[in-house]
């Protein structure tokens, strides 16, 4: 790439080439391809705004409908990978390679335009880690970003999905890169400036209001025994264990089943005040009876959560809310309160195998892994004691180190079933990332947590804690112990699991004290997305798809 | 709003068939008939690899409400989405045909059915005619007919044209009554016509709200067994007799509707033109205050 | 046969039977008295505004004291499905028509169901299914469910439900496989004039709903009768 | 559909007074459990039907495990399944078993 294009001499031509497009900043969508055809030149690094949430969608219709033969060869950098635009512009040849974080709903696509070799990808990154290299070695020319609503200036207002926003202008705007947002509406006056419209370049006012995808929202009504059985299991054994206070939750119906007990067996348990007030977690609604029953302090978030608003809004004591009223969500931010500040990761993943690494990565589908491998990862960085991250380290020492030199542990706990939907076992002897880095010639098997991480694996069989392990065969038995009865778990060696299980590295839910036929539905505060509703005093509004009323 | 509370009644949404009639009866007053000991499943499921279920999906019995003797049946909603097959739909024929004869105080039927199974279609269809005259002959009998719609299948396709044979219907804000479902129309008239991912479109144009501010159904009932056995219990002294009377009221009842709303175009048009203030909010009202609306607007609905 | 065939077989004598939107509605002489004619013709499906105008001409019928009886006569699509009709209940408006015949039976106006085209669904509950007794007319074609639409929902292939439509009358549709059920009585004799058929079927009219066994009977539904009667005899017991 | 059967010798009779039990639905991910006091208080028999095939040494194990857990001596067990995970089936035969040991 010549310095030419990443001078301020190009921001300027680029400047130049949109002004004919746009009445000041302003652009109307019709507009928006002939807008990005202008400033966009071939082989451009290019950041489209998009993640698990929200989504520049109106931008990326307009990329993709740009003549291949004016824009090409464009080396795509995002948080996310998922709308069907997204890789419509590598099938077109208006893009070739890629860097990314996350790609949920297109996992599948990618896996097979890999294998065809229509698509490059660079690396499958944290979101922290993506948004780092945008400051040193993946900088964007063009960002395409999207915002609730714009004044003439440019100012933007973000509203509760701010994201990524910031982090990619940043990048981009203080580099001579050139940034277009796209908004739902121009408005006289934003309700609060998220980002000052001198990063701003160019305004499209886009044809509907931007997507956002509700995806931290559970049904309580699907929640089953099984994971009431293991949501108990981690709060009896885990959370009361170390007296865990900060922490992320993963997305899954395991960890929105200890959201949901909080208020119940939590409460019973005499947690409450002791455990899980702190955190950096998405506003999820099945943390609302939780929220109301005075368990938790204080909630920063990545980004928002559809149907939320009122209620966040409601609760300026719990959430970070700007002065119009509405969350203040930032994923760069957040990440880093979730790697640094946090005692605890709790989530769930596809496969584990005998190590304790595990992926979401399954033949034939690479989805990224977004926040998880940063949230769960022990930080050698971290330089602050808290009991839960001492306790964590005295449990994984032998004794003959020096106590003043210890380096505390973040519990880093996976929580599976050990089979999934169509008896998928979770447990495996090598991962499918491990045999698609293989076949794809990766230099590196996309694994989203590593073994050495990992603290806890939890399933409905019991809690194996690693940190209790002494030798590479003790771990090995020790998740062999709670795979349950998918093969490895059958190929368990007896007597050395019931070894463990006396020696508290293996905790069954009767060594915790937990009949298992308690684990009824009866224990969730909220048993139907109306009860959430009413939890939250009627301001919950969730999406048409959840409602049964 | 009051404050919810972490330990609560069962829900009857939830709960399984059995579940549903333990709670509503009095208690350990139920004897099942042809229960699951007896084996009888379906003959016609294994032709297409499909599991069969001890019980068909159904369950029927005798049993007594505040100490009066009635004869029950409950239907699974989760087993083959609760459908009439051949053997599930004679048990409530059977039932019925009993009640005709011994006259018990009620009939109650418990409804969870996503209408005629399609494995066994042509039995089922033929059934559900069986049942609808058999409910005509209970009725003609003395006997009042309850419906209770309020299971996560709701009461479709043949299971709505029961549900309105029925002399008495009570139903939770989760119930719905209609005939077709909203993928069946929305695969025969487009997404345009009825977009079946719009869950609370669903609610509003089938639901228990809907059903019973509109005449479709006679009592609302909080989700607990606590509330159906409520509802119940008030029902069956006030069933209307099945004569040229009763039927020429709800013709008149039903001529009504169609003159008044017919041309309406979603359920909100309808709530307003019934005199709710505020339709618009309807579908966000707890259990009390919309049975409070119910008690003071709504359309007649004592005809059936 | 058409339906114009239809009515010239059943009423030699001529009648005042017409169709307007797809509703049949009239009457005619037959066995000495005058019958009432209702019914649905040339596919058309049956909405909450049909199935009202049906059932207020059945309820006219069965106030009167003449014991006359009610022909149904059903060439039929499926119940309609509609936004607007589920909106006003549909269900109700269905139930009421199939309520409305019972009713007319009961008060001494005997229900002769024929049907001679299509029919399915709610539509074939509500009308042909909810009379006395109901024929079938050769080239009838009743269909509870296509086996598109069967492999659709089961994901079975469609060649596989052919092959088990053969000789499993349960689910496949068509006449005969109404007739094994027991729900189609007979089928009529198209070359013989319809006029005396049906008399003579009003003279021997079941007593009693007697589908089961008949479906029992004829090997196309094994169980049902067996099942009803069992609870009926756990019910008599204790 | 797969038919199973197993046989076990159990150190004592199932406690309790029900002679009859039933839980579970079969459904998707779910199964029914029939249990039924009818053999001899040392035996316990189990058949299963289930729509996934293959999966035999699972069902000797969850089995297995349960009869030791839980020596239901003098039970038929009936399995319906409508392919439920072994957790699932582990919690469906510890319910019933409960329930059989409740009063009659």
């Amino acid at each position: 790439m010549s310095e030419g294009e990443t001078g301020p001499e190009a921001l300027s031509a680029r400047r130049q080439a949109g002004a004919a497009m746009a009445d000041g900043k302003i652009v109307a969508a019709t507009e928006a391809t002939a807008l990005l055809e202008a400033v966009i030149r071939p082989g451009d690094r290019v950041c489209i705004e998009g993640d698990n949430q929200k989504q520049a969608d109106c931008l990326a219709r307009a990329l993709a409908g740009c003549d291949p033969a004016r824009v090409n060869g464009l080396h795509m950098v995002q948080s996310g990978v998922v709308l069907p635009e997204h890789l419509d512009i590598f099938e077109i040849g208006i893009a070739d390679r890629l860097d990314y974080s996350y790609s949920g709903p297109q996992g599948a696509r990618v896996a097979r335009m890999m294998g065809e070799g229509s698509l490059t990808v660079g690396a499958v990154h944290t979101y922290l880690e993506l948004f780092a290299r945008y400051f040193v070695d993946l900088t964007p020319q063009v960002a395409l970003v999207v915002a609730v609503s714009a004044d003439r200036d440019g100012n933007l207002y973000t509203g509760p999905n701010t994201e990524d926003t910031p982090t990619v202008v940043e990048a981009t705007a203080f580099k001579n890169g050139l940034v277009v947002a796209q908004v739902n509406e121009i408005v006289e006056k934003v309700p609060r400036v998220d980002i000052p419209g001198d990063r701003v370049h160019f305004v499209v006012e886009a044809d509907k209001p931007f997507y956002v995808e509700p995806l931290f929202t559970r049904d309580p009504g699907a929640v089953t025994e099984t994971q009431i059985l293991m949501a108990m299991m981690a709060l009896k054994g885990i959370y009361g264990e170390y007296g865990v206070t900060r922490l992320n939750h993963g997305i899954g119906f395991g960890t929105a089943a200890i959201e949901l007990i909080l208020p119940t067996y939590g409460e019973r348990l005499g947690l409450k005040g002791k455990v899980a007030s702190h955190w950096a977690l998405n506003p999820h609604p099945s943390l609302i009876p939780a929220v109301e029953s005075g368990w938790v302090s204080q909630v920063h978030c990545f980004g928002s959560e559809v149907g939320m608003e009122a209620y966040v809004g409601a609760r300026p004591d719990i959430f970070f809310t700007g002065p119009d009223g509405s969350l203040r969500s930032n994923r760069a931010f957040c990440q880093t309160a979730g790697l640094y500040a946090c005692d605890m990761f709790i989530g769930s993943t596809l496969q584990v195998d005998l190590q304790g690494n595990s992926s979401t990565v399954t033949t034939g589908r690479v989805a990224g892994f977004g926040g998880a491998p940063n949230m769960g990862s022990d930080p050698h960085g971290r330089r602050h004691p808290s009991p839960a991250w001492l306790k964590a380290a005295e449990e994984a020492s032998d004794g003959t180190d020096e106590r003043l030199m210890r380096r505390g542990r973040k519990l880093v706990v996976q929580i599976v079933e050990t089979f999934a939907e169509g008896m998928a076992p979770t447990f495996v002897e090598e991962l499918d990332a491990v045999r698609l880095a293989r076949n794809a010639g990766l230099d590196l098997a996309p694994v989203m947590i590593y073994g050495d991480d990992v603290t806890h694996i939890l399933t409905e069989e019991g809690i194996a804690n690693l940190l209790l392990c002494r030798t590479a065969q003790e771990r090995e038995q020790a998740i062999r112990g709670v795979a349950g009865y998918t093969e490895i778990g059958r190929g368990r060696d007896r007597a050395m699991v019931a070894q463990l299980r006396e020696r508290g590295v293996i905790r069954r839910p009767e060594d915790l004290g937990i009949d298992v036929l308690d684990a009824d539905r009866s224990l969730l505060a909220a048993r139907s997305m109306k009860d959430l509703v009413h939890w939250s005093g009627g301001l919950y509004d969730p999406p048409a798809r959840f409602r049964n009323w | 709003m009051s404050a919810p509370t972490a330990d609560r009644a069962p829900s009857w949404y939830e709960a399984s068939a059995r579940a549903r009639l333990a709670a509503l009866l009095d208690r350990a007053s139920f004897t099942e008939f042809l229960g699951p000991a007896a084996r009888e499943t379906s003959p016609h499921l294994p032709l297409f690899d499909l599991p069969r279920a001890f019980d068909d999906g159904i369950v029927v019995g005798r049993g007594t409400l505040d100490d009066r003797p009635v004869l029950a049946a409950a239907q699974e909603g989760r087993f083959m989405g609760g459908a009439f097959g051949e053997v599930h739909a004679a048990k409530l024929t059977g039932l019925l045909r009993a009640a005709a004869e011994l006259r018990p105080a009620a009939v109650l039927i418990l409804f969870d059915t996503g209408g005629v199974r399609l494995q066994e279609a042509n039995a089922g269809e033929t059934a559900i005619s069986e049942i609808m005259r058999a409910i005509v002959e209970v009725r003609r009998a003395g006997v009042p007919v309850v419906g209770l719609v309020g299971g996560r299948a709701g009461a479709y396709g043949g299971g709505g044209l029961i549900a309105g044979t029925c002399a008495r219907l009570v139903v939770s804000e989760q119930g719905r009554i209609a005939v077709s479902g909203p993928e069946v129309i929305e695969t025969n008239h487009g997404v345009e016509e009825f977009d079946s991912k719009d869950r609370a479109l669903v609610w509003r144009t089938m639901g228990g709200k809907h059903r019973a501010l509109t005449g479709g159904a006679d009592a609302y009932a909080a989700d607990t067994a606590e509330a159906f056995r409520a509802a119940a219990l008030r029902l069956i002294d006030r069933a209307p007799a099945f004569d040229l009377e009763t039927m020429r009221a709800e013709q008149a009842r039903l001529e009504a509707r169609l003159e008044r709303h017919g041309t309406a175009g979603d359920a909100p048009d309808i709530w307003s033109a019934l005199g709710v203030p505020e339709s618009g909010r309807v579908s966000a009202l707890g259990d009390d205050a919309f049975a409070e609306l119910l008690a003071s607007s709504g359309d007649s609905h004592d005809a059936r | 046969m058409t339906l114009d065939e239809i009515l010239a077989s059943l009423f030699p004598d001529g009648h005042d039977v017409t169709v307007q939107d797809g509703l049949i509605a009239g009457s005619g002489p037959l066995a000495g008295g005058r019958a009432t004619v209702i019914g649905i013709a040339d596919e058309t499906t049956l909405g909450v505004d049909g199935a009202l105008r049906l059932a207020g001409l059945v309820l006219d019928a069965a106030a009167r004291d003449d014991g006359d009886p009610i022909l149904v006569l059903i060439d039929s699509g499926s119940q309609r499905m509609r936004r607007r009709d589920e909106l006003l209940g549909l269900n109700e408006y269905l139930a009421h028509l199939a309520k409305a015949l019972f009713l007319a039976d009961t008060r001494g106006h005997p229900t002769v169901g024929m049907i001679y085209g299509h029919s399915a669904a709610g539509a074939f509950i509500a009308t042909a299914l909810a009379t006395r007794v109901l024929v079938g007319v050769p080239g009838a074609n009743p269909t509870v469910m296509d086996l598109t639409s069967v492999a659709r929902v089961t994901t079975l292939p469609l060649e596989r439900l052919e092959e088990l439509a053969k000789d499993t009358p349960v689910f496949a549709p068509g006449l005969d496989n109404m007739v094994a059920m027991g729900s189609v009585r007979a089928v009529l004799d198209a070359d013989a004039p319809l006029a005396g058929q049906v008399a003579s079927l009003l003279d021997d009219l079941p007593r009693f709903d007697d589908r089961d066994r008949l479906g029992a009977e004829r090997g196309g539904r094994t169980e049902a009768a067996r099942i009803a009667d069992l609870v009926v005899e756990a019910a008599r017991g204790g | 559909m797969d038919r199973l059967q197993f046989s076990h010798e159990t150190p004592r009779a199932l406690g309790g007074g029900r002679d009859q039990a039933i839980l579970g639905v079969v459904a998707s991910g779910n199964l029914e459990v029939l249990m039924e006091r009818v053999l001899e208080p040392d035996r316990c028999e189990i058949e299963i039907t289930t729509p996934l095939g293959g999966y035999d040494a699972v069902w000797e194990a969850v089995i297995a495990d349960f009869v030791e857990r839980a020596a239901p001596g003098g039970v038929r067990i009936s399995i319906n399944d409508g392919g439920a995970q072994p957790d699932t089936v582990m919690l469906r035969l510890l319910q019933a078993a409960r329930m059989m040991e409740g009063q009659s």
